[in-house]
Formats: structure tokens, sequence, C-alpha cells
């Protein structure tokens, strides 16, 4: 059993997708999904303490050996981006449960849940297989799940969102399959691991130039790059908030991730950096993400559009540790991945309460919820002090590593830049605290109370995590910086 | 010079069919148009797959005695993949245009985001500045 | 300007002796201040540089009263360019 | 995790205790208010020197329970002060300001036991958090304070930025988080955590934020923030940079700024505010000449300076509690209707002003020593000179601005007609409290001198050291003496106005308010039609971006699509032209 625990960690909620949709029960629906998620969270913890000594599993689907066969290989990068999607899942999906009754037609639920799995099938896909096609593939299951979830959100805007989501994701995800085409034009192989091998000779290829443009800005549009990130805002904004948490927790760190597996997995450190200096553009499109989408977040008066904005800043300081070009900047990246997983989750889920309670979650739906909502409230300023990246909590722990890797480059104006944007974070997440806790309610929105308790424990659970790995964070900076260290191999 | 030109004029052809797709999605603002336009982009990348699958003189990929010569038979297939994944993908986007016609009475781009607008305008101007 | 200020500038006669005594305390305050400079040797704190002016007679006594004769000056002359109306920030 | 014993940071109890002050009521609430702090301060004198806790963040070994010979002197004055500004502010304060006073007080104590920087940057953005709660809870009694709270975070998180950006570069550079003195290591991130510190202790440019802040706090309020943030400011200078030279200048500047300012303040609180500006930087000056004997004064005094300063502000703030008059051109004539208050604020003036026989005299004298004892060795003695004699005629300006200004404007001169009584008993015990240690420390100086970090030949050397001579004496009387001719000669001189000075803070509170103002609306009139025309074009462009409920988020696709075409043309021109 446990040798087939690769292909288990998709097959399950693919199979389990189809089920539910045949039984076509919501309830069931919903227990299934549950089921589904916890099991895949169990799943890819076993698969990470199999590769946490350094080892690769390859694991080669119904017998055919790569480089023929799909294969799926799980290292330590993605067996701990599997932890995180699954991990998100299985605390979200239990939360879902009340938080669409108040957001989506019951007749929709059942295709709620089945276009759920569905999506959470092809992230963990994506993150697991070995097989550059494979990943077209999967990447386009998630992506059409994507749009149908988005679809659901309960004002027709998000109808016109999903319809601009789906233009923009199948546009970047066909720039990936062209990229994977040229790839596979040059080489002959859709392997990633045997592709790493036969680029070897060809860095001054014209045409594997030609594939990593395509695959960078292809994946650049699907984790929402500046300037590709116009159509994020409005589907976050949209769309249901569960989705909304789930998307903004998961989605973009499997677009990470695929950037840096094609980046270091399939081209080399050495070509991205050396050849076709990747630094550059990554660097300089991130600084301007970063202070900008901050600015923009400030401004804005829906608070979902605001953390859908701030989104776009955390995911600069992805880049921007990528762009780097060090260990602790990649170590930052990947720390990163997993503490704006807990923190962006733990804001859009207290999001989702208010939206449960009070119908809205502008920030005039939340004056005066201080004191009606006190956990709900008390879970949003944690994860706004986690975004700001205050000692004790996760956000400080990327941060700092952050930092770090720009003064090891010596480049103090990024150091600067990421400070200014902890600033403007304080400031946008202070604007909710002021309205939360030193307002009146208006006194035309009702009086409401605090969240039911099964939409509070989830939330609760993140919050600890927060707090936990702020702490106690030597698991995951052990993690991260042994990977930033395998990645970048020689290059130093 | 020209001879090269020709030898590669499937890549012509796909860059053609690409920019095609891409000015598509660009100039129109009628939806259906956006995603004929989208599958003129995809067409071109399957294109690019079918042909370089092609070998000068090789016969189908078929098992059979006294042929040697054979063509790719993989990217072909991974095109089939591909295929279904755009025909996916064009279902829906006719899905959501049908329910966009419904939810907003109109398939033109430009008129559906000045409606967003509006309705967040309308909203704002409601609540007061705050 | 203010209304107090017109009125100490007009000080009753009772108010006059007031003051006259009060300047007589303090007169015979520094005189008592000074006499104990003819007793008391001071030391030259800065002698290994030459420096002996705080060993002088009666040096605290006037250094202090100029010291804070051109501090308030100098605060009286900025006070020009920097005081504004209290209000000054509300506005 | 590795703890000898049972020992916690004993900042912790105050931290704690915050969380705990909201859940009880009444006499518990008043219980717990006067005796966390001692229990705080038997924790601090409970622990023996040397590092007793590490944990591990990241790759590194934090050291949140480092007990130093500084930090026990700063920590200790610390707890009595949080005990006796809890005394004071018992019934009056509100429920949020006594818990984020604590709060406040608990992280400063953090401070003076973090051994290694990232403990001391927690800490430290606890304490701007603290102290702007502090701050923030006086709102409701005065609306000015809400403003003044948000402008005080943003200097001190800049300032926190600041630091961290210098921590991290520090840790870069070293290898090590360590907090010891940073005068060995070089480079762009000691200077970034120099200023990071300097913020917090009131150094130009942004002297500013203290007299902006502090009086907007509750009488209580002020006490607390008054106590804090600057001296522990002082503290990790004392440890981080001793015998910085800069650190001389900019000492020197904070003294005679203080001085300049007091003496056109009108307002008692911010007068107090810009006092405090001065004697730190007597601190910071001391700091800078960074001989034992300097460092000795720096610390002692703010240890007098915390109870002196908390007096001044307990009398200043019983008078506004009484009367509500807060400018020195309301107030007059009350030292026969509030005499222990006046007894209070005449007992602070006379500490700050360092006259014989109080805690002021004993511990500014240190610092004036330390100038002319380190001449003789140092490198530039001329500027020693020149530090003493500043230094010498700074002390005879506190007794100018505070010592005679503050008593005599409120207590004595032209009585202003109001009749208010003595504060309620638990003020004026607090008041007594504060007054007997300013004597007692002023007549019994070895207690404190016991405690001080330096113990090396500390009463060995009498020129240097031994107040009490017969020169040392007259020479401070004579000093003290012209300076009250001074002021009384040039009385007229000093008549108060309804004024304020303007600051840098102008910059940040007026300036750009200006410029937003000339930007968004008067451009377009300014005429000339090319400048109309650019207007008009940004006018639409910014309309174009910027809905009425925020910057747009709904674009047409194509829009999205045309970015894609750019940055793919971007992407391949650059490798292709590479």
């Amino acid at each position: 059993m446990s040798m087939h625990l690769p292909a288990l960690q998709v097959i399950i909620p693919l199979l389990l997708a189809a089920v539910i949709f045949l039984f076509n029960n919501a309830r069931i629906a919903y227990i299934v999904s549950v089921a589904a998620s916890w099991l895949c969270l169990a799943i890819a913890i076993q698969l990470l303490l199999l590769v946490n000594d350094g080892s690769v599993i390859e694991y080669a689907f119904g017998g055919w050996e790569p480089p023929w066969g799909i294969a799926y290989n799980v290292d330590q990068l993605n067996a701990f981006v599997l932890v995180i999607v699954s991990g998100i899942a299985a605390i979200m999906f239990p939360f879902s449960w009340r938080s669409i009754q108040a957001e989506i037609p019951a007749s929709l639920h059942v295709l709620f849940y089945t276009a759920l799995l569905l999506c959470l099938a092809g992230l963990l896909g994506m993150t697991i297989t070995g097989d550059a096609f494979n990943f077209f593939v999967l990447l386009e299951i998630s992506s059409l799940a994507t749009y149908t979830l988005i679809s659901l959100g309960k004002d027709r805007r998000s109808l016109s969102a999903a319809f601009q989501y789906l233009i923009m994701g199948t546009i970047g995800g066909t720039f990936i399959l062209l990229g994977v085409g040229l790839l596979y034009t040059l080489t002959g192989t859709l392997n990633m691991a045997d592709l790493a091998e036969r680029i070897g000779p060809l860095q001054a290829s014209r045409t594997l130039q030609a594939a990593f443009a395509f695959l960078v800005v292809g994946i650049g549009l699907k984790l929402a790059m500046f300037p590709l990130h116009l159509w994020l805002p409005g589907a976050y904004a949209t769309a249901p908030s569960v989705v909304s948490a789930f998307l903004a927790a998961t989605a973009t760190k499997v677009a990470v991730y695929a950037l840096l597996r094609f980046m270091f997995g399939v081209f080399g450190a050495d070509f991205a950096y050396g050849e076709m200096h990747v630094e550059l553009m990554l660097v300089s499109l991130a600084l301007v993400s970063v202070l900008f989408a901050s600015l923009i977040a400030l401004l804005q008066r829906g608070v979902k559009r605001m953390l859908a904005y701030s989104s776009l800043a955390q995911i600069g300081y992805m880049l921007l540790g990528i762009g780097l070009a060090n260990v602790s900047g990649l170590t930052a990246t990947l720390l990163h991945l997993f503490n704006h997983a807990l923190m962006k989750g733990v804001l859009f889920l207290a999001l989702a309460m208010v939206f449960y309670r009070t119908g809205g979650s502008s920030m005039r739906h939340m004056s005066g919820l201080g004191r009606q909502m006190p956990w709900t409230m008390a879970a949003f300023v944690v994860g706004g002090l986690s975004l700001i990246g205050v000692p004790l909590t996760v956000g400080f722990i990327s941060k700092w590593y952050l930092i770090l890797a720009s003064i090891e480059r010596g480049w103090w104006p990024v150091t600067a830049v990421i400070l200014v944007a902890s600033l403007i974070a304080v400031m946008y997440i202070w604007r909710v605290v002021e309205v939360a806790y030193f307002k009146e309610r208006p006194a035309d929105l009702p009086t409401v109370s605090e969240a039911p308790l099964s939409l509070l424990l989830p939330t609760w659970t993140l919050v600890a995590a927060n707090i936990y790995f702020g702490i106690n964070a030597s698991v995951t900076t052990g993690i991260a910086q042994n990977v930033a260290q395998t990645l970048l191999g020689g290059v130093q | 010079m020209m001879l090269d030109f020709f030898d590669l004029y499937n890549y012509w052809v796909v860059i053609f069919l690409m920019m095609a797709g891409f000015y598509t999605l660009i100039a129109y603002d009628n939806l259906i148009k956006k995603i004929i336009g989208l599958n003129i982009f995809q067409s071109a990348v399957f294109m690019l797959y079918i042909s370089v699958g092609k070998v000068s003189g090789g016969s189908e990929p078929i098992a059979a005695d006294n042929i040697e010569l054979y063509s790719n038979p993989l990217p072909h297939v991974l095109i089939l993949t591909a295929i279904v994944v755009g025909v996916a993908t064009t279902a829906l986007g006719l899905a959501l245009t049908i329910r966009i016609k419904e939810a907003y009475g109109t398939i033109n781009e430009n008129d559906i985001v000045q409606m967003n607008r509006d309705a967040e305008a309308e909203k704002a101007q409601e609540w007061g500045r705050e | 300007m203010s209304a107090s200020g017109n009125q100490r500038s007009r000080p009753s006669p009772s108010r006059w002796s007031k003051r006259r005594t009060r300047w007589l305390i303090v007169a015979v305050l520094l005189a008592l201040a000074i006499v104990p400079e003819f007793f008391v040797t001071h030391y030259a704190h800065f002698e290994s540089l030459g420096i002996e002016l705080d060993a002088r007679f009666g040096f605290y006594a006037w250094y202090s009263f100029f010291a804070c004769g051109a501090m308030i000056a100098i605060a009286k002359l900025l006070g020009i360019f920097l005081k504004r109306r209290d209000s000054y920030y509300d506005e | 995790m590795q703890l000898d014993g049972f020992m916690l940071p004993p900042g912790l109890i105050l931290i704690l205790g915050a969380f705990i002050l909201p859940q009880v009521e009444g006499r518990v609430r008043h219980a717990l208010l006067l005796a966390l702090p001692l229990l705080t301060l038997l924790m601090v004198w409970l622990i023996p020197h040397g590092s007793h806790l590490t944990l591990g963040l990241m790759e590194y070994e934090l050291e949140p329970l480092r007990s130093s010979a500084e930090g026990r002197l700063f920590a200790t004055v610390f707890a009595v002060a949080a005990f006796a500004g809890g005394w004071y502010a018992l019934n009056k304060a509100t429920l949020l300001e006594l818990s984020a006073a604590f709060f406040y007080a608990g992280s400063a104590i953090g401070v003076t036991f973090a051994g290694d920087l990232i403990t001391l940057f927690i800490y430290w953005e606890l304490m701007a958090l603290g102290s702007t709660l502090v701050l923030w809870a006086n709102g409701k009694q005065n609306p000015r304070a809400y403003p003044a709270s948000m402008r005080y975070l943003l200097v001190h998180l800049c300032g926190g930025v600041v630091l961290m950006a210098g921590i991290a570069g520090h840790v870069y550079a070293t290898g090590s988080i360590a907090f010891s003195s940073m005068t060995m290591t070089d480079g762009l991130a000691k200077w970034l955590i120099l200023a990071g510190f300097l913020v917090n202790v009131g150094a130009p440019p942004l002297s500013a934020w203290i007299a902006d802040a502090y009086p907007e706090a509750s009488p209580s309020g002020m006490v607390f923030l008054s106590a804090f943030t600057t001296k522990t400011a002082v503290f990790v200078l004392i440890v981080g940079f001793p015998g910085t030279e800069i650190l001389i200048y900019i000492g020197l500047y904070m003294v005679f700024y203080g001085i300049v300012y007091g003496l056109l303040e009108n307002n008692l609180r911010r007068l107090m505010a810009y006092s405090i500006v001065s004697q730190v930087g007597f601190m910071v000056t001391a700091v800078g000449i960074g001989t034992e004997l300097a460092l000795n004064g720096a610390a002692a005094h703010a240890f007098a300076h915390i109870i002196y300063k908390a007096l001044l502000l307990m009398s200043a703030g019983s008078v506004l509690l009484m009367t509500g008059k807060r400018h020195c051109t309301d107030l007059g004539g009350l030292f026969k209707h509030m005499p222990i208050t006046a007894i209070a604020g005449i007992t602070g003036a006379l500490a700050i002003s360092a006259f014989p026989f109080t805690s002021g005299f004993v511990t500014k004298s240190l610092e004036t020593a330390a100038a002319y004892q380190f001449a003789a060795t140092a490198s530039d003695p001329m500027l020693l000179v020149w530090v003493w004699f500043l230094l010498t005629a700074a002390s005879a300006g506190s007794f100018l601005y505070v010592g005679l200004k503050f008593p005599w404007f409120v207590f004595f001169n032209k009585d202003a007609g109001l009749r208010p009584t003595d504060p309620a008993p638990h003020m004026q015990y607090a008041m007594w409290f504060f007054a007997f240690l300013c004597i007692a420390l002023g007549v019994f100086p070895e207690a404190l001198y016991a405690i001080l970090p330096y113990q090396n030949d500390l009463l060995a050397q009498p020129k240097s050291y031994q107040q009490y001579t017969a020169s040392h004496l007259l020479s401070q009387f004579q000093l003290l003496l012209f300076a009250g001719l001074a002021f009384f000669a040039l009385l007229p001189l000093l008549k108060q106005t309804l004024t304020i000075s303007l600051d840098v803070d102008w910059i940040y509170r007026r300036l750009f308010k200006v410029l937003g103002q000339e930007f968004t609306f008067k451009v377009g009139d300014l005429g000339g039609k090319t400048e109309a025309k650019i207007h008009g074009r940004i006018k639409r462009l910014i309309a174009h971006m910027h809905g009425p409920s925020g910057p747009r988020i709904h674009w047409p696709s194509g829009f999205m699509v045309l970015w894609v075409a750019v940055l793919l043309v971007g992407a391949l021109g650059l490798y292709y032209l590479r």
C-alpha cells in the first residue's frame, strides 16, 4: 500500500469527485470531501516523512518505466507543497459546509464539492507529477474546477470574473503547453528529470530560451505575477468566501512551486540565472508588485479586495526570494509558501465568517464587529499581525529570511522596499482593526452574534498554526533550507 | 534563406494562427468571439505539436512489416489529450457566456465591465464616504 | 497681549512692597552664595589642558547668569520664527 | 528550551498581568495593580547575573533572560515606576490604559533582560504597541489623543523598521544575534541599529514626537509614557553603543533643544515633554563619552530621572485633573489650594535642577564629572572641555525652564482665581512616595551607587566622585541661585503666550497635507494651457484607474491579454537581444 502513496495522493480526490457527483447528495458529498481531504493530508505527511532524509520516491504509473511512462517523483520540495495544499484543504473543507449554506444555492452544493475535489486533485497532481505534459493536464483540471468554483459566487460579478479568469488561465495553460512542446522537440522527452539531463549541453539553443520564456510567462499568469495579475482581484473578491480562502492559500502556492520546479528541476539554476538572468525580471516585477499592490490594498474599501491585493504583494515577496538567487532568498520563498497559506487562510476564513453573519465583507460590514464577533475578529487580528510580519507569528520568519537574503546580496533598496511594504501592511490591517474595534456599528446594520463553532474551530486551528510555527519554526525552516540548498546546487 | 523560410513553413503557420488568436482576444469585446479567439490560439499550439511529430518520409505509426521509418506518435497522443482539455474549456466558457447573458443581458464585455463598475459606484454613493 | 499680562504691568502699591521684599531676599541669598567663595578653593577641572577659567573667583555665579540669559535670548529669538497659534495644526 | 530552576523573564509578570486586570474588579484589581510590580521587582532581584534561558527560533538561540547589572538597574526603576504609576492611576485611569501600561512596562523590562537582538526587537515592538494603546486609551477624554497616537505609532514603526533592517544586517555580517557592544562592528547595519535606537531616545531630527504625543495622554498615562520608552533606549545605547562619539553631539543638541523649546512652551505637560528630551540628552552625551564613570552616570541619571520626572508629571497631571487647565497662562497661585501637589512639584523641580540633597544632584554630577575626568585621556580633549562647559550651563538652564518656570507659573505668580483641592488620596500617596525617593537618593546616594553597573574603584576617586564637598556644594548653589536671578530679572521676556512652537513634526503634520491640497485642487488653476492639459490627463487617468469605491478591480480581459503580450514580447526580446 505504502508504495502506491504517490498515486493515491491524486487518485483519491479525483475518484471521489466522480463518486460524489454520482451520489448527488449534498451531505454525503460534504462528508466524503472532508474525509478525502484528511486522507490526502495523512498521505502527504507520510510522504514528507519518507523523503525527509533527502531521498526521492519515484513512482511509475501503470508500470511504464520513465521516461516513457508518466512518473510521479516525490522529493522534499513537492512533499512540502503537498502538505501545504492538503493541510489547507483539510482545514477548509470542514469549514465549507456552513459557509456555503449562506452563499451558494442548495441545488449546487454537490457540484460545488465535486469541483472542489477536482481542484484539489489537480493542485496535488501538479505538485507531485514528474512529467511535464502531465503537469499541463492536471493544471487544466484544477483550473477548470477553479473557474466553476468562482462562478458560484452570489453576485453576478463572479460570472464575469470567472470568464475572465478562464480566458487568462487558458492563455497561461497554453503557454505552458507551448513551452513543454518546445522542450519536447528539443529533447524528445517529457520526464522532468530526464529533461534536466538532456538540457545540460543545449544551453545556447534558441528553442530552449523560447521555451523558458513561454513557461515563465505562462506560470507567471497562473501565479498572478505583476502585470499579469489583473484577473486575480476580481476573481478573489467575487468568489464564494471559502473558495477565495482556498484559492488564496493554495492555488498561487502551487504556481510558485511550478515556477521553482521548472526553473531549477528542469532548466537548472545555472541556465535560469546564468544564461537567462531571470532574476532581473523577477526582482523588478516583484518590487513593483510589492509596492504597487500594497498601496492599492490600502485604498480598497472591500476587505476581500484588500486581501486579494495583499496576496499580490505577498506573491511579490515569493518572487523576490527567487530573484535574490541565494539560499536565504529561496528559503524565504519556500517558507512564505507555507506561511502565507497559513496567514491568508486565517484572514479569508475570518472574512468568510463575517460574511456568514452579516452578508457582506466591506469595511462597513465590519464596523463595530470587535465586540459582536470577538473570536472572529481576534482571528483576523492574529492573521493581520502575521501578514505584517510581527515576531512570534509565521510572517516574521519568512520576512526575516527575505531581509537577510536581500542584505546578503547587498541590495539595501530591496530591504527598504520590503520594510516599507510591511509598514503599508500595518496601515491596511489597522484600517480594519479600527472600524471593527473603535467604530460603532451603523444603525441600519443588524446586530450579529459570534460565528458558530463549526466555523470557528477550523479558523482557530489555523490561528494556532500561525503562532506555533512562528515560535517553533525549526521544522519548516529546516525543510526550506534543505530544499533551497538542493535547488541551488552548484550556483553560489 | 528563402528555402529556410519555406522549410519551416509549419512554424510560420503556427505563429500566424497564434497571433490571430491573440489579436481576437485583445480586440473583440464579444464573449463568443473571445472564445473563438481562444480556440484559434490553442489550435496553433496543437498544430505545432502535430507538425513536429511528423518525420519526413515516415509512415503512420502503425506497426507493419517492411516499414522502417515511423512518424513519432507521441505528440499526436499528447495533443489528443490537449484537445479534450480545449473542448472542456470551450464548453465551460460557453456555459459561462449563457449565464452571463442571463445575468447581464449582454455578452459585450465592455458593457459588462461598465455595469460592474457602475454597481460599485452606486454602492459607494449609497454608503457615502466613510 | 493677554489680560493677565496687562495686570502684571500695572502693579498695585502693596505689590510693589512685596516685590521689594522679594528682591531683598534674593539679594541676601546671592550674597550668601558669594561670601563663602572667599573661603573655598575650586578645582580647575582641566588643569592639565591649561584651562583654569572654572577655578576663578565667582565663576559659577556669572557663568550661570550669562548662560541663562543667553538661553532665554536665543529662545526668544527663535520664538519669533517658531511660534504659532495654539490651534495651528487643527485648522 | 533550557531552564535553570524555574526562572521566567520578569517582564512576563506584568505582560500577563495586563491580560488578567480586565478579568477582575474592585479591590482585587487594586491589589494586583500594586502587587504585580512589586512581584516583578522581587523577581528582578532573585535572578542572578548571567543567561538563564534559551529558546530556539529559526536557527538562532534566543536568550530572553539575561540578567546584567545595567539591565537590573533599569528593570528596578521600571518596576518602581510601574508600581507608583499604578498607585497614582488606581481609580482614575481607564481599564484599557492600565492594562496597556502594564503591558508596556512589562515589555520595557523585557528589553532590559534581552540577551539577543531578536528578543530585544520583539519587546521593542511590543513596547511601541503598548505605549500607543496607553495614549489611545485617552481618546474618549481627549479626542486629540487619537491622531496623536497614530502619529506616535507611525514614528515608532518607522524606527522599528530601521532597527529590524539593522539587526538583519548585523546578523548577516557577524552571524551572531547576541546583544552586546557594537562599537567594534562596522558598516551600515550598525548605523541602522543606532538610528533605530535613537528614534526612541528622541534624538534629532525626530525629537518632536515626544512633545507631540505625550501631553495628549491622560495624567496617569503620561506618567507611564515618560518612564519607559526613552529610558529603554538609553539602556540599549549604554549596552550597545558606549563611547560612540556622535552621541556626544546628538546628546548636546537634545539638551539645548529641550531647554529652548521648553522656555517657549506654554502647555505645562508639553514643557515636561521637552524637559524629557533635554534630560535624556544628558544621558546620551554621557553614553557618547563612554567611560565607566560616564556610563554609571547615564544609568544613575536615568534612574533618578524616571522618579523625579514621574513626580513632576504627577504634580502637573493633578493640576490638570483638578483644574482642567493645561496652560501656564491659565494657572497661578495654586500653592494655597493644592499644597501637597505643590510640594511634590517643587521637590521634583528641585531634583531635576540638581539641587543639593536631591537625586538629580547626585546623578547629574556623575556625568559632568565624567566629562572632565575623561578629558585627561581622550584623543580630543577640547571636545570634552566643551562638553563640560555646556553641560554645566545646561544644568543651570534646567533650573530655569522647569525648576523655576513650572512651580512659579502654577503655584505662585498671580492668582488665576482657581480654587481646586489636592487630588484623591491614592494620588497624594504616590506623590509622597516619589518625593521621598527623590530626597532619599540625594541624601543616601550609596544605595544607588551600589547597584550601578561599574563597581571598579567607584568611590576611590574623591575628586571626581564625592558630591558633598564644600567646593561642589558651593558651585552648585551659585549655579542655581544665579540662574534664579536671571529668571526673575528676565521675567518679562518669559511672558507666556498661547502658542505652540514649530518643529520637525510640521513636515508630517502640515507639509504633506498642504502638498496634497496643492496637487489635487490647485494645479489646474495655475493657468497655462499645457498645465491644464496635463492636469486633465492625470485626472482622467486617475478617474480611469480609481473608481469611487477604491481602485478599480474590473478590467476588460482584452486589456489583461494585452499585458500578457507585452510581457511575452519583453521576455522574448530580452533573451534574443542579449
